[in-house]
């Protein structure tokens, strides 16, 4: 009993403390199928760690943690509220289906020697999202913003193709100048403040606000936010490594670093330098439309145009980031609820994607167009996924895309934003476009004579059930969307200061 | 049982029956039985539900609330009663004929095609009796995807075409406007449910009603108001039965019986007519009603010229609507019956024919009404119809429009009636005149058909009847197109 | 609906459904039985309403009943019957369907009490004389029945228009004078006016008379005396119930005699001549309908009464001709008197009713119209009509016999019609004389009473005078009356050719133009589209994977711009 | 001779004489009845004769001078066709078929 209080109590701690410990031992395990046994297990276990902290803050309000009994503002504080409890189940929820994908299709993919590798630095990677999730400190942010970095550096430059080095490459190029400005960002904050506990922060930034350093430094975390989200201008880097990546990796990366990076934004923003000073006094909301709706607009078209799968779907994702941005940028309670709805629901649909791609590619080896045609018939199940989570995607109603598309529209014509509102049907369509696109070719058209197409089998069992289990939660959130909305209404009132 | 769960039930019947048809799959008789029976009990019982109509029950089921603020609820009004009433027992017979057409003509996935039917008419009913904006368009949807392989049935190049364009324009205009107008409508208003007189009465003015009617109007595919009219031609691929209750009657009507709802029920007619930015409405149906007569007749596919010829007759309906006065839209409710009967009869007998005669092309068919006497003579009642000559269906919606025109001084309105009546006739009579009074070209002198199978001739003997029928004994129709036309007040 | 109460058009109308079920050997009996009983129950009948009920939201009477309706009634039951002998033999089942639907329309419309049924019937009659012109089968007719479709469908939605707009403006659609809302303001005034044109539109009133000369004569020889019959008087009928006194109608009447004239006299095909000649005489009856007076009202009822019997006549003999020589011309006709004897007495007599020949049914009738004129003092007017009368003889009375029974030989002998078309000829024939001899035989059944008396020795002279010199004139001009192989333009120019010139003019260049268009148009679409697939595709452009370097330039560059923005805020 | 009856000579030369009798009887016949004219005009002796004479002269005149504008050869419209023909909406003529 008092055991399980106690654990209890340390549970914001062991969910970043259980995935570091174990990414070393991984090493020392080195032998391929018990590593994944061991990655499974942890991210398992943080995805119960997480779903346990969402059931506290939801119940007894936000959880604050002091890391070795230092309390804050001097020590290091780890403090859980609605929002980034939801960010850790996302997370580790994600991590674990993803890590049951990649059983059968990582050993595909990577060489066999290297596999314990690649499940280390998954799990460095898990480390450094769920603690920049979980931490209340603003320099941790950045200490935990590198070590998913570097980690997810490490993921992609595993991809089979030539290309995932040069990707990985240029992602950490990108990458670094992020965490750079983040750096520089939160030094000025400290130097302007004497603080990184974000919550001290915020109190100690009330007088200073419009001291040119702190204007600087907002810019700085704003840019470097905006490099690791991929926010349009900035997002460069993303489609090469998306698409040379692992497909499991892949599915693990774009489904939560950059929500991750969402929920950067929305901390630094909302929570340390406040709504007034972001909105009123800075005009956040200028630069973030009008970045969101460019980039929305661009990315889709990119995406139509796309050959090549995986780099369709990357596209994609910059798009929804944009959708996010759009709905941070409306700063009104169904705006918020939209993003922070959305960090969800698009973790799940991009997720059942990419992982449709990896069970073609674990198929046929090519996820490009021309490869994919007739292959519908052979493998009904896969695509028949893939057409569910794109019609997410498109935001149909009874899945879960509609709902983040819905309280989006509701926050952006709250502000009178027209024109944003017409944009967002347009995107939608031409998210109709390019899903319908690969559903037309996989379905009707005839793969061409000789080639694997027409061998292809259904992907095996192990690849259906984690691919399934998301397109499946799409629906659930579709339908059943007391839980994510209720959730993300909290945290957007406790970013918004409201009290519901 | 409790009107309310007779609602659930109206809903679940086709359903049902799409599940039963699935696990009858190798036995014809049986699928077909199921389809047949659902049929009969889902029009029985909209039947039973008429009465409490007329009484003015306001009946409400409300079955779930996925989003917040956004139920899924059903609700029972006189437009909806006539839409799933005509629609219901037109599945009967287009069951009938189903039969005769599906086995003569050999066709392949007979019980994917039966499934998706059924499906179909769930979703009609679905748009029938949605009670808020959200739930019809939700139905909505699930029509168009329903459709889909029904319309794609051949599977052959052609087909895939035809259903690209289907699936395209009708996707696009549903979600990139339709959905966006639907969300305005909720920001403004607060809720989407329909109410009489009009959820937006009082709550907007100014260029926003004309720039929101247009979304609406322009993203109601389905009511195939030009230029998104192009889906209905590419649809003609399909097998006859589906041209026929599909797209005459459940798939169109449902897009006018939208174009009318959003009308009557979301701005309230008074509110579209004191603003001058929604008079465009008028003109655009008016102009799509001439321009599709003019394209039909150039038409040598009797499929193609039918399919424009819906077309035009649809924009009749919004041009009803468009009219603004209770009277019209009397005519419009009205002509959603009338021109289903006419046109469902029309297609019946293109479907007749091919089945009989393997001719598609108006050219081919001289002479062939003395050979198939009782299909010729159903496709010219329902050719009157479309003209609007008594004694048919037809003369009654476009007496109360014309009524409607001349009470509002629309004369516009009237004259675009006047030359679409001519063009009309200049269409359809050339094709009763050739079967009829031309000798058969030479060509088919040697192979000798006659009739089409029963189950067919049955069934557009039927039709046409019913075509007749509604001109002298309209009481029913009337009624609950007049209190619509109360709800419009 | 008792027995005694069954409409008249129902009798007919159920016989022209029934028809092709009916064994052919008992066809003869329904063809010649249903009319007389139709006949019958047209005088069996009460006046008054008979007939009423409720109909979408108004009152109507289907079948109402009185003496000027009943002298319609009577004389469309002798012609259906007359017609039905005349043509049994010959015409197609279709064709003798189609014109007992056709006359019982007609007889539906004259016993109609109020507007909506009278629409009704209006329609169905357009219906019945299309299919029976139709039934002739060649070409030409199709082609002429698609015009006399599409004019009578335009006729009818003008008609419908009106009276959708009585019933707005006036509430219900009971059938009476609208004179009054005719010089009236407002909706009643446009919705009568409308009324009005639907009415005229069949009576061959200008401009759109062309329709007339245009489809009866492609009909088959039996299918032209019904199509002579119906559709002209119903609209005599209704002009009278309708529109009596309307001064209008005398205007459009005079135009419609002389425009007759003059087309008859420039025509060369005698059915033609015949069917100008129906122009015409309705001509007179609109006249009077706008004069009036009660005389004038009962010389439209009894010269319609009497028309319809001598151009059913005279359509029959010109049909006999037809359909024994296979001619139609007058240039190509002659001297068959020699061999048809009856047919040339009855074509005569016929001419000679026409033209009002004392002792003819035409001489009680049309002295009526022109002394209604005298009686009001309109001297412009009455010397129209005198002259009229005059032209009359001319034209038909004395051109169709010449040519076609005299004049130059054409050396065709063919004999006589079958017997069922001369004994049909005769009959009618018989009536018009003895129209002629008593006239109070026609005058009794006349809607107003009648002190009129044809036969004083004055007015038969002065008509003598009047056609025996119209016949001197005739001979002296016979030169320049001969028939030429021509048509005259009409009002159908402008439907029938102007189209077809429009589009040849415009097709030219509209094609050009959209070629122009389209071109332009798939260029540019196709440049962008290239452009599109540069700027997002694959490998260059924004979705091109940028050296690092350049990424971290324009990522700098937009964090210049971002902190830029900050500060100056 | 088998030359019918109404077209020997005699008999042609005889129907003049009739004729002209006749059209000199009826004139002479107006002294013999007392007419009642509604217009002083109408009471003219043999005002009809007249009148009708030159009223049906002018008649033919004016319809040969309107016959100057609107007579065409008889074979005028028989290329037109309805819109529809043109896409075998109407039968195709005759000859065409043939």
């Amino acid at each position: 009993m008092s055991a399980g209080a106690g654990l209890a109590a340390h549970l914001p701690a062991l969910q970043v403390v259980l995935p570091l410990l174990s990414a070393p031992a991984c090493v020392l395990l080195y032998h391929g199928a018990r590593v994944w046994w061991l990655a499974m297990g942890v991210s398992t276990a943080a995805f119960v760690i997480a779903l346990a902290l969402l059931a506290q803050v939801m119940g007894a309000g936000p959880v604050s943690y002091a890391l070795g009994g230092w309390a804050a503002p001097w020590g290091i504080e780890y403090r859980v509220d609605a929002l980034n409890a939801l960010v850790l189940v996302l997370v580790s929820g994600v991590s674990s289906i993803a890590l049951m994908f990649a059983r059968d299709s990582v050993p595909r993919e990577v060489a066999a020697e290297r596999i314990y590798l690649f499940y280390t630095a998954w799990l460095l990677c898990l480390t450094g999202l769920l603690g920049i999730a979980v931490t209340g400190d603003a320099f941790n942010v950045f200490v935990f913003l590198e070590i998913s970095s570097l980690a997810t550096y490490a993921l992609v430059s595993f991809g089979s193709e030539r290309s995932a080095l040069s990707a990985a490459f240029r992602y950490l190029v990108m990458g670094t100048i992020g965490g750079t400005c983040i750096l520089i960002g939160v030094g000025l904050l400290y130097a302007m403040t004497g603080t990184l506990n974000m919550a001290d922060l915020a109190q100690r930034l009330e007088p200073l606000r419009d001291s040119a350093p702190v204007r600087a430094a907002f810019a700085f975390i704003f840019v470097g936010a905006g490099l690791k989200m991929a926010m349009f201008p900035l997002h460069a880097w993303l489609p090469g490594a998306y698409a040379s990546a692992p497909s499991a990796a892949s599915v693990f990366i774009a489904a939560t670093s950059t929500k991750v990076a969402v929920y950067v934004l929305l901390r630094f923003t909302f929570t340390i330098f406040g709504v007034e000073f972001s909105f009123d006094t800075l005009a956040l909301a200028k630069v973030l439309t009008v970045f969101a709706a460019v980039g929305v607009f661009a990315a889709s078209l990119a995406a139509i145009l796309q050959a090549d799968l995986k780099r369709m779907l990357a596209w994609s994702s910059i798009a929804q980031v944009g959708y996010m941005l759009i709905g941070i940028a409306t700063a009104n309670l169904d705006g918020l609820t939209a993003s922070i709805v959305h960090l969800l629901n698009h973790a799940l649909m991009k997720g059942a994607l990419f992982m449709a791609l990896g069970c073609v590619a674990y198929r046929i080896g090519a996820v490009r167009l021309d490869a994919v045609a007739g292959l519908a018939r052979r493998m009904p199940w896969t695509f028949g996924a893939f057409a569910l989570a794109g019609l997410s995607l498109v935001g149909v109603p009874f899945t879960a895309g509609f709902v983040s598309k819905w309280y989006l529209l509701l926050g952006v014509l709250h502000n009178g934003w027209w024109p944003l509102a017409v944009l967002l049907a347009v995107t939608s369509l031409m998210a109709v476009v390019y899903v319908g696109k690969v559903l037309e070719v996989a379905w009707f058209h005839t793969a061409a004579p000789g080639s694997v197409t027409e061998r292809a089998r259904e992907a095996p069992l192990s690849m259906l059930v984690p691919l399934w289990l998301l397109v499946l939660a799409n629906l659930w959130f579709g339908v059943h969307t007391a839980l994510p909305v209720g959730v993300a209404r909290s945290a957007a009132a406790a970013l918004l200061g409201l009290t519901l | 049982m409790s009107a309310a769960v007779s609602l659930g039930w109206i809903i679940a019947v086709p359903f049902a029956a799409a599940i039963l048809i699935v696990m009858s799959d190798p036995r014809p008789n049986q699928r077909e039985g199921v389809t047949l029976a659902a049929a009969l009990l889902l029009f029985v019982l909209n039947a039973a539900l008429v009465p409490r109509v007329l009484a003015g029950e306001a009946l409400v089921l409300h079955l779930a609330e996925p989003v917040a603020g956004l139920p899924i609820a059903l609700s029972v009004e006189p437009l909806g009663m006539t839409f799933a009433l005509v629609a219901s027992f037109l599945w009967i017979v287009n069951s009938i004929y189903s039969v005769g057409y599906m086995r003569g003509n050999k066709e392949q996935h007979q019980t994917r095609f039966y499934v998706c039917f059924a499906i179909a008419l769930g979703a009609t009913m679905g748009i029938a009796f949605a009670a808020n904006l959200f739930t019809l368009f939700m139905f909505y949807e699930v029509l168009t995807l329903c459709t889909y392989p029904l319309v794609v049935h051949k599977g052959d190049a052609g087909a895939r075409a035809g259903g690209r364009t289907y699936l395209a324009i009708l996707l696009a205009t549903s979600i990139g406007l339709q959905l966006l107008a639907i969300t305005i409508t909720y920001v403004i208003a607060g809720h989407g449910d329909f109410t009489p007189g009009g959820l937006l009465a009082g709550r907007i003015e100014g260029p926003i009603v004309g720039v929101l009617l247009a979304l609406y109007m322009f993203g109601i595919g389905k009511a195939a108001l030009m230029p998104l009219h192009r889906w209905l031609p590419a649809a003609m691929v399909a097998p006859t039965p589906v041209s026929a209750l599909l797209h005459a009657v459940a798939v169109v009507k449902a897009g006018v019986f939208t174009v009318v709802k959003v009308v009557v029920y979301v701005f309230g007619i008074d509110l579209l007519a004191g603003e001058s930015s929604a008079a465009w409405l008028l003109y655009a149906a008016g102009a799509s009603i001439l321009i599709a007569s003019l394209i039909a007749l150039r038409q040598d596919n009797l499929k193609r010229r039918l399919a424009y010829s819906t077309v035009s007759q649809l924009s009749y309906v919004t041009l009803a609507a468009a009219i603004l006065v209770p009277i019209s839209i009397v005519g419009a409710a009205l002509h959603i019956a009338a021109h289903a009967f006419g046109k469902i009869t029309l297609f019946f007998a293109a479907g007749s024919i091919y089945t009989a005669a393997h001719k598609t092309e108006v050219s081919q068919l001289d002479g062939i009404g003395r050979r198939m006497p009782w299909t010729m003579g159903a496709f010219a009642v329902g050719a009157l119809s479309m003209v609007g000559v008594p004694p048919t269906a037809g003369f009654l919606s476009k007496w109360f429009m014309l009524t409607g025109a001349m009470q509002s001084g629309q004369m516009f309105a009237v004259a675009v009636i006047v030359a679409s009546t001519l063009l009309n006739a200049a269409y359809f009579l050339p094709i009763v005149y050739r079967a009829f009074f031309r000798a058969p070209a030479v060509d088919d002198a040697g192979h000798a058909h006659g009739e089409a199978p029963l189950p067919i001739v049955l069934a557009l003997s039927i039709t046409a009847a019913c075509t007749v029928a509604l001109f002298f004994w309209p009481d029913l129709a009337l009624l609950l197109a007049r209190d619509l036309a109360q709800a419009a007040r | 609906m008792s027995l005694a109460s069954v409409p008249p058009a129902l009798l007919l109308i159920a016989g022209a459904v029934a028809l092709p079920f009916i064994a052919p050997r008992w066809r003869l009996l329904a063809l010649l039985g249903l009319p007389l009983a139709a006949l019958v129950q047209v005088w069996h009948l009460p006046d008054g309403q008979v007939l009423a009920g409720e109909f979408l939201g108004f009152a109507v009477a289907p079948l109402q009943v009185d003496a000027l309706s009943r002298v319609f009634g009577t004389v469309f039951c002798i012609t259906a019957f007359a017609g039905a002998l005349f043509a049994y033999r010959q015409a197609s089942l279709m064709e003798m369907a189609s014109a007992f639907l056709y006359a019982g329309a007609a007889l539906g419309v004259v016993f109609a009490g109020d507007l909506l049924s009278v629409f009704v019937f209006w329609e169905l009659m357009a219906i019945g004389s299309t299919l029976v012109l139709w039934s002739a089968g060649s070409t030409q007719a199709w082609r002429a029945s698609m015009r006399y479709a599409l004019v009578h469908l335009f006729g009818g939605v003008v008609l419908m228009i009106g009276v959708a707009g009585w019933a707005v403006a006036d509430g219900e659609l009971g059938f009476r004078s609208m004179t009054a809302a005719l010089d009236g303001e407002g909706a009643r005034a446009l919705a009568a006016a409308f009324i009005l044109a639907g009415f005229l539109l069949n009576a061959g009133a200008p401009p759109l008379s062309a329709w007339v000369a245009d489809a009866y004569p492609e009909a088959s020889p039996s299918g032209a005396v019904f199509l002579s019959a119906f559709t002209t008087k119903t609209a005599v009928y209704v002009l009278i119930r309708g529109f009596p006194g309307a001064e209008i109608l005398v205007g459009i009447g005079l135009f419609m005699i002389f425009y007759g004239i003059v087309y008859a006299l420039l025509e060369n095909d005698i059915r033609r001549i015949l069917v100008y000649s129906i122009v015409n005489q309705v001509g007179f009856m609109v006249t009077a309908v706008g004069i009036g007076t009660e005389l004038a009202l009962n010389g439209a009822a009894a010269h319609a009464f009497a028309h319809i019997i001598y151009k059913a006549l005279l359509l029959m003999s010109a049909g006999s001709v037809l359909l024994v020589t296979g001619k139609r011309r007058c240039s190509e006709l002659g001297g068959l008197a020699q061999s048809m004897p009856l047919t040339a007495v009855c074509g005569i007599v016929g001419a000679m009713s026409i033209a009002s020949f004392p002792l003819t049914s035409g001489f009680v009738s049309k002295s009526m119209i022109v002394d209604a004129a005298a009686y009001q003092h309109l001297a412009l007017v009455w010397v129209l009509l005198a002259a009229a009368s005059a032209g009359a003889f001319l034209y038909v009375g004395l051109k169709f016999p010449w040519f076609v029974f005299f004049d130059r030989d054409c050396g065709l002998r063919p004999p006589d019609p079958p017997a069922n078309m001369s004994v049909a000829m005769v009959l009618l024939a018989v009536l018009c004389i003895a129209l002629g001899l008593s006239p109070g035989l026609l005058y009794a059944m006349l809607p107003h009473a009648v002190q009129y008396v044809p036969y004083t020795g004055a007015h038969v002279v002065s008509q003598l005078e009047l056609l025996l010199f119209a016949a001197l004139a005739f001979f002296m001009l016979l030169p320049a009356l001969r028939g030429t192989l021509t048509i005259s333009l009409d009002f159908d120019w402008f439907y029938r050719r102007f189209p077809v010139l429009l589009l040849a003019l415009l097709t030219p260049p509209a094609r050009l133009l959209w070629r122009a268009l389209g071109e332009a148009v798939c260029d540019r679409i196709a440049r962008t589209g290239r452009h599109l697939a540069r700027v997002y595709g694959a490998r260059e452009g924004i979705a091109s994977v940028a050296g690092s370097g350049a990424m971290a330039t324009a990522a700098l560059s937009v964090f210049g711009a971002v902190l830029l923005y900050f500060y100056l805020r | 001779m088998n030359e019918h009856w109404l077209y020997r000579p005699r008999t042609l030369s005889r129907l003049r004489t009739w004729g002209v009798g006749l059209l000199v009887a009826v004139v002479v016949a107006e002294l013999f009845v007392t007419l009642h004219p509604h217009f002083g005009f109408a009471g003219w002796f043999a005002f009809n004769a007249v009148f009708a004479f030159v009223s049906c002269v002018a008649m033919v005149l004016s319809a040969r001078l309107l016959g100057r504008f609107v007579r065409r050869r008889d074979d005028y419209y028989d290329d037109d066709r309805l819109p529809a023909a043109r896409s075998g909406g109407a039968p195709a003529s005759d000859e065409e078929r043939a």
